[in-house]
């Protein structure tokens, strides 16, 4: 960052040792400490768990087709929407951008040779695939019904599907997030370069420091959760249990202390992702730096606070309705605040059509929709029709997977060259966004007309003037579906015949542009010293290389 | 800004209109959400549309012209960034007691409300009306006359769902949720559970039937003749031995029941807690929670000896002992 | 190194207050002090707490990161406690309420 | 980039230096206490609830623990985490004898107030039928109390329990640090794996600072104090 030309370690990849080909094997993987490697082994995990959670999602579409249901048994079914919604949550939208991206970048962005612990990061791999191997398993022997969110006393005295298992999995997954989590705090807060302030950080590394911050304060409380709802299935002993003095709406409250703050960490690291696309893509300082990096820490803090919205109809007391309620709306200021900003920055700027900028504008006008139709399930009154249908269905698609699914492509997309040194061909990247796009809004937009006209979720057959709306879905469902293959088939493609790429294929600021591509293992041969703010395009010219 | 979402609301709630977009609205409430339904809409389609027109614009305006072009640097706005913080605090702020009012009004059922008793059960709805008729995943109900569910459920949480009424609520077992509203259309409208409740979840639906009050009195008489809930309710509490202790005079050792229901009680904790049904069933269920002031913790629980359409009939009893006193006085 | 060495007689008295309070704190269990027993146990805890804290943990000597990261927790585990009690212990607070009159009874506690 | 070349004991390459080292690995550590915290939170946040929900079960739950136990088990901790803070003062002053004595005595405390636990306590209360899940027996002595007093003793097994885990896991660091002060791998320079490791024990012993009043003095012992 201290140069200005960045074109400056020009060393064709072959002859060069870097963290990829300085050591050869399985071994050499699956002991590795390089925070690099272990993104890359977190990549392949999640992918594969993202079409794990795909198939379901599309065998339950595809059984939707007709009222009566065209493909499954209702317990089928049943099974099919938990252990989607299980398996995306918790072991794809929760460790995408963190495990990979982050993993990944944090070390880089802020010029340190690795996380300040990395051997608790190999650590935090291998728990998070003991735990998915435990949920697999309950999906193999039986699957599991409850639906993700394992509401008592169903899941605790009546289902007789594998709870136990998944809980497990889920519960041990959990700490997996919490090291992950552990480590970047230590790591943003003890290791940055000489001259590296906060307000010179990337927005992304903000946004990493605030989903991190939910790791370790929320996950603990499902895991505590989980683990009395373990006891309680195995000894019967009460705590949720109605007919011996237990409250179940008590389980919701503490699944709820750590999911609701759950869809931050999904989203936040997004909006991260997004600052940089932004910037990087309009050539442009962030409009409103420290508005967008607190908005990120606000978010994180009134996350915590806003649990009950999901709860108006349980009987909660109105109080406690009321004050999540006012806190719910508070929530969507500093949302909203990001998306003006990002909006502004691209505002004389010098805008290129990139896929990753593709992917970053498909994020803020779905995220933008998904946000304000939280407004309808924040509000009491519209929330008492809207709570429980396929409106919440929508509402939180648009969010997790128009918004978090879009950003962890876009940053894939984006940082594709750096990890594998390679390039994609950018036509079908972009013919890809469009798909995704299109076929998002298809499967989705219908959804929230049918949960206002009252369809409840999680409906195995339906009643037949709802047909319609739920054929489109499905429809849209196929073509998302194939849009997310077209990149998975692609970027396998080009991580052998891609063209290479230079150190810097998009022109980019940020410290981990001015190592090569792919970099070598401990990232700098010298430690940078930072001079300058983040994002800072005008003051120095860029090439492409 | 506030005439134009009127008018976006207005034009949107008659595209809306149409049979297959908006759910039929059949209770006293539903056109108060969906007014407000229509508003969220409106100001949701107006920011998703603004931003992405902006961007758009953006986009084509400033699109990159040559590879090595640097454009001018960012300049802060800090009047921008604050209007922008403000602004939608004030809509959040507005949105917020709009939607907290309406839902006050809501959750109020008139004092002179007609009460229909719910037990939810995997995977059906048990409905008792208080004149004795029972139904299964059936619900009668006279047009114009508020209505008041009292609910519970044997096994899980079950959430009873009419969407033409705009109303929902969880059914909770150990406890009491109440409902209530006030048909306006006579037809015929779907009730769902929409709370995953297992196997069939989806098949636990049934219809609510909003008929005239001279139908619905006909209706009530055709019903099968049985024993009215109270009339119930007085036989199973001189069968558990309540009566020995609650005499109506006040002489046993627990509180005269006469009258009781509708009163504030003060509790030995020091709390007041109104006699109502949830109290009512916790007195029953779990006695030493709410020991009045002035007497013994002595009360058995009856948990597990009777099933909730007893407790419920129990309720209906103390309750008509109640409008007795009332009467007496009358007299 | 940077770190505070502290006094071996500070430890030592540190222990000796905290076996004190310890003692206090079972005898105040036999007073029949109502609901202020509870008050008592747990702001006896508390004082214990702190003193571990601060000096067997040398909180005392630490940087202000520390002590901001420790607030920060007994903040959440507050926010845990205070949300979820406020449906809990307010539920059956004035079953019928009308407009916003329903929030009276929670504004006159405070008086 | 000068320490490449030299490396201290104990040094981490990721590392500029060993100060670096060392607040990186206590910043890590609290923020490990902290998830810990909610941990227990999440506990006590249910404790709290059904306390305020079954008062009187509680109490009676409450006097059915012997208090003197619970009194002289908090005595061993709080000397266990004296002992741990002298072991750290030890090497910060550079005795390594002293430090093995000091790690030595604090297993030996901690392991004394699990058998205190273990035998006296919770083989007391299974003897008893007081262990929900395992033959519970409701007493009809405790009267209309009763019914909810197997809840009391739910939150009684689940939190000594899960702090007893705790305990034997830090017995296990314990062990390992002794043996690598034995060996001399700690000195005033270096003492980090010490220091972190004292952290985590005082936080155990922080955790039943709050159980010991919780469960054994609820609402007072006056009405029970017969027992």
């Amino acid at each position: 960052m201290s140069t200005a030309t960045l074109d400056v370690h020009e060393v064709p990849t072959g002859s060069r040792v870097n963290y990829l080909n300085a050591q050869y094997g399985v071994k050499s993987w699956l002991l590795t400490t390089d925070h690099k490697r272990i993104a890359l082994l977190y990549l392949f995990s999640i992918t594969l768990m993202f079409f794990v959670g795909g198939t379901f999602a599309v065998l339950m579409r595809l059984h939707l087709i007709e009222p009566q249901g065209a493909l499954v048994q209702p317990e089928t079914y049943n099974k099919l929407f938990t252990m989607h919604g299980v398996i995306m949550v918790f072991f794809f939208l929760v460790p995408s951008i963190p495990a990979t991206l982050g993993n990944f970048l944090v070390p880089m962005m802020i010029g340190a040779r690795d996380l300040a612990f990395p051997r608790l990061n190999l650590l935090s791999w291998y728990i998070y695939i003991i735990g998915a191997i435990f949920t697999l398993y309950a999906v193999i022997s039986g699957g599991v019904d409850t639906g993700w969110t394992f509401y008592t006393p169903y899941s605790s005295s009546f289902s007789h599907t594998s709870v136990i298992p998944t809980a497990l999995g889920v519960f041990i997954t959990g700490f997996s997030s919490i090291l992950t989590g552990l480590n970047f705090v230590v790591t943003i807060h003890k290791m940055r370069a000489p001259g590296l302030t906060w307000f010179r950080l990337p927005l992304f590394i903000w946004a990493i420091y605030a989903t991190s911050i939910i790791f370790i304060l929320g996950t603990p409380v499902i895991a505590i959760t989980l683990f009395l709802l373990g006891l309680e299935r195995l000894l019967h002993i009460g705590i949720f249990d109605p007919a011996i003095g237990g409250d179940p709406i008590l389980f919701q409250h503490l699944f709820w202390f750590y999911s609701h703050p759950a869809v931050y960490i999904m989203i936040l690291p997004g909006m991260g992702v997004m600052s940089e696309l932004i910037t990087c893509f309009s050539r442009k300082r962030i409009f409103g730096y420290s508005f967008v990096a607190f908005s990120s820490l606000s978010i994180a803090v009134i996350s915590f606070l806003v649990w009950g919205h999901h709860m108006f109809v349980t009987g909660q007391s109105i109080y406690a309705g009321l004050t999540f309620s006012v806190l719910s709306f508070m929530v969507a200021i500093p949302s909203a605040v990001k998306v003006f900003n990002w909006t502004a920055t691209l505002y004389k700027g010098s805008i290129s059509y990139d896929a990753p900028m593709l992917y970053a504008l498909g994020f803020i006008g779905l995220f933008t929709m998904g946000g304000l139709t939280g407004f309808f399930l924040a509000s009491l009154a519209t929330d008492v029709h809207l709570n429980g249908t396929y409106f919440i269905v929508a509402h939180f698609h648009y969010i997790m997977v128009g918004g978090a699914v879009m950003a962890y492509l876009g940053g894939i997309h984006f940082w594709w060259p750096k990890i594998t040194g390679r390039l994609y061909p950018d036509g079908w990247a972009r013919f890809a966004a469009l798909v995704i796009f299109v076929g998002f809004n298809l499967t989705f937009f219908p959804q929230f007309m049918l949960g206002y006209l009252g369809m409840p979720r999680r409906y195995a057959v339906y009643p037949s003037e709802f047909q319609v709306l739920n054929v489109m879905s499905s429809a849209g469902a196929s073509i998302l579906g194939i849009g997310y293959l077209i990149p998975l088939i692609y970027l396998t493609w080009s991580m052998r015949y891609g063209p290479t790429a230079g150190p810097n294929p998009w022109g980019a600021k940020g410290l981990e542009w001015t190592t090569p591509s792919p970099p070598p293992t401990e990232n700098f041969e010298e430690i940078p010293v930072v001079t300058e703010d983040a994002y800072d395009y005008a003051h120095s010219t860029v090439t492409r290389g | 800004m506030i005439g134009l979402a009127k008018f976006g609301s207005t034009f949107l709630s008659s595209v809306i209109q149409a049979p297959q977009l908006r759910p039929e609205a059949a209770s006293s409430i539903a056109e108060g959400v969906d007014h407000l339904y229509f508003v969220l809409t409106f100001i949701t389609l107006f920011f998703t549309i603004a931003i992405f027109s902006t961007i758009f614009f953006f986009m084509v305006k400033y699109r990159r012209r040559a590879e090595n072009e640097v454009p001018p640097d960012t300049e802060e706005n800090l009047p921008l960034e604050l209007a922008w913080t403000i602004i939608p605090t004030l809509i959040c702020a507005g949105l917020f007691l709009w939607a907290s009012s309406l839902y006050f009004e809501n959750s109020r059922p008139p004092s002179a409300s007609t009460e229909i008793f719910v037990i939810g059960k995997q995977w059906m709805w048990h409905i008792q009306h208080p004149e004795g008729v029972r139904e299964i995943n059936e619900l009668h109900v006279p047009e114009g006359v508020p209505v008041k569910l009292t609910m519970t459920s044997e096994d899980v949480i079950h959430d009873f769902y009419i969407p033409a009424f705009r109303v929902k609520k969880d059914v909770v077992p150990g406890r009491y949720s109440s409902l209530w509203f006030q048909a306006t259309k006579a037809g015929t409208y779907h009730l769902f559970c929409a709370q995953y409740c297992g196997a069939d979840h989806a098949e636990m639906l049934g219809w609510v039937y909003v008929m005239s009050p001279a139908d619905y009195e006909t209706w009530l008489a055709s019903g099968t003749p049985s024993e009215t809930m109270e009339k119930t309710g007085e036989k199973i509490f001189n069968k558990l031995g309540c009566s020995s202790c609650h005499q109506p005079d006040g002489t046993g050792r627990g509180p005269s029941l006469v009258g009781d229901y509708g009163k504030e009680e003060d509790l030995k904790s020091g709390e007041k807690r109104l006699v109502d049904e949830a109290f009512i069933r916790q007195a029953i269920i779990n006695p030493n929670s709410v020991v009045l002031k002035n007497y013994p913790p002595i009360m058995p629980t009856f948990r597990g000896q009777i099933n909730e359409e007893q407790v419920l009939q129990l309720i209906a009893y103390v309750k008509s002992l109640a409008s007795e006193e009332r009467n007496s006085n009358g007299k | 190194m940077s770190e505070h060495i502290v006094p071996l007689r500070v430890y030592i008295g540190i222990f000796v207050a905290l076996l004190l309070l310890t003692a206090l704190t079972t005898g105040v269990a036999y007073v029949d002090l109502g609901a202020f027993n509870t008050v008592a146990a747990l702001a006896i805890a508390i004082v214990k707490m702190l003193l571990v804290v601060l000096f067997f943990m040398h909180v005392k000597y630490s940087s202000g990161l520390t002590k901001v990261f420790i607030l920060a927790g007994v903040l959440f585990f507050a926010i845990l406690v205070t949300l979820t009690l406020a449906d809990e212990l307010t539920r059956h607070w004035s079953p019928t309420p009308s407009g916003w009159g329903a929030l009276l009874p929670f504004v006159t506690r405070f008086f | 980039m000068a320490v490449h070349n030299a490396h201290p004991p104990g040094f981490a390459h990721q590392f500029e230096d060993m100060e670096q080292q060392r607040e990186a690995g206590s910043l890590g550590m609290w923020v490990f206490l902290l998830t810990e915290l909610m941990f227990f939170g999440g506990l006590f946040a249910s404790y709290i609830i059904y306390r305020a929900l079954y008062l009187p079960s509680f109490e009676k739950g409450s006097h059915l623990l012997d208090v003197r136990f619970g009194a002289l088990n908090t005595a061993v901790l709080l000397a266990s985490s004296l002992t741990m803070a002298l072991a750290i003062r030890s090497a910060q002053v550079g005795r390594r004898r002293a430090q093995v004595g000091f790690l030595i005595t604090t297993m030996i405390l901690g392991a004394a107030f699990l058998a205190i636990k273990f035998t006296f306590e919770w083989h007391h209360d299974y003897v008893e039928h007081l262990v929900p899940g395992f033959g519970f027996v409701i007493n009809s002595d405790w009267g209309a109390a009763g019914p909810h007093v197997p809840m009391f003793f739910c939150f009684y097994f689940f939190m000594t329990g899960l702090h007893a885990i705790h305990m034997i896991i830090g017995l296990g660091i314990l062990t390992a640090l002794t043996i690598m002060a034995h060996r001399g791998r700690f000195n005033p320079q270096y003492y980090s794996p010490l220091e972190v490791s004292g952290l985590y024990w005082h936080f155990v012993d922080i955790v039943w600072i709050f159980l010991f009043p919780l469960l054994y003095l609820i609402g007072g012992r006056y009405m029970g104090a017969g027992h």
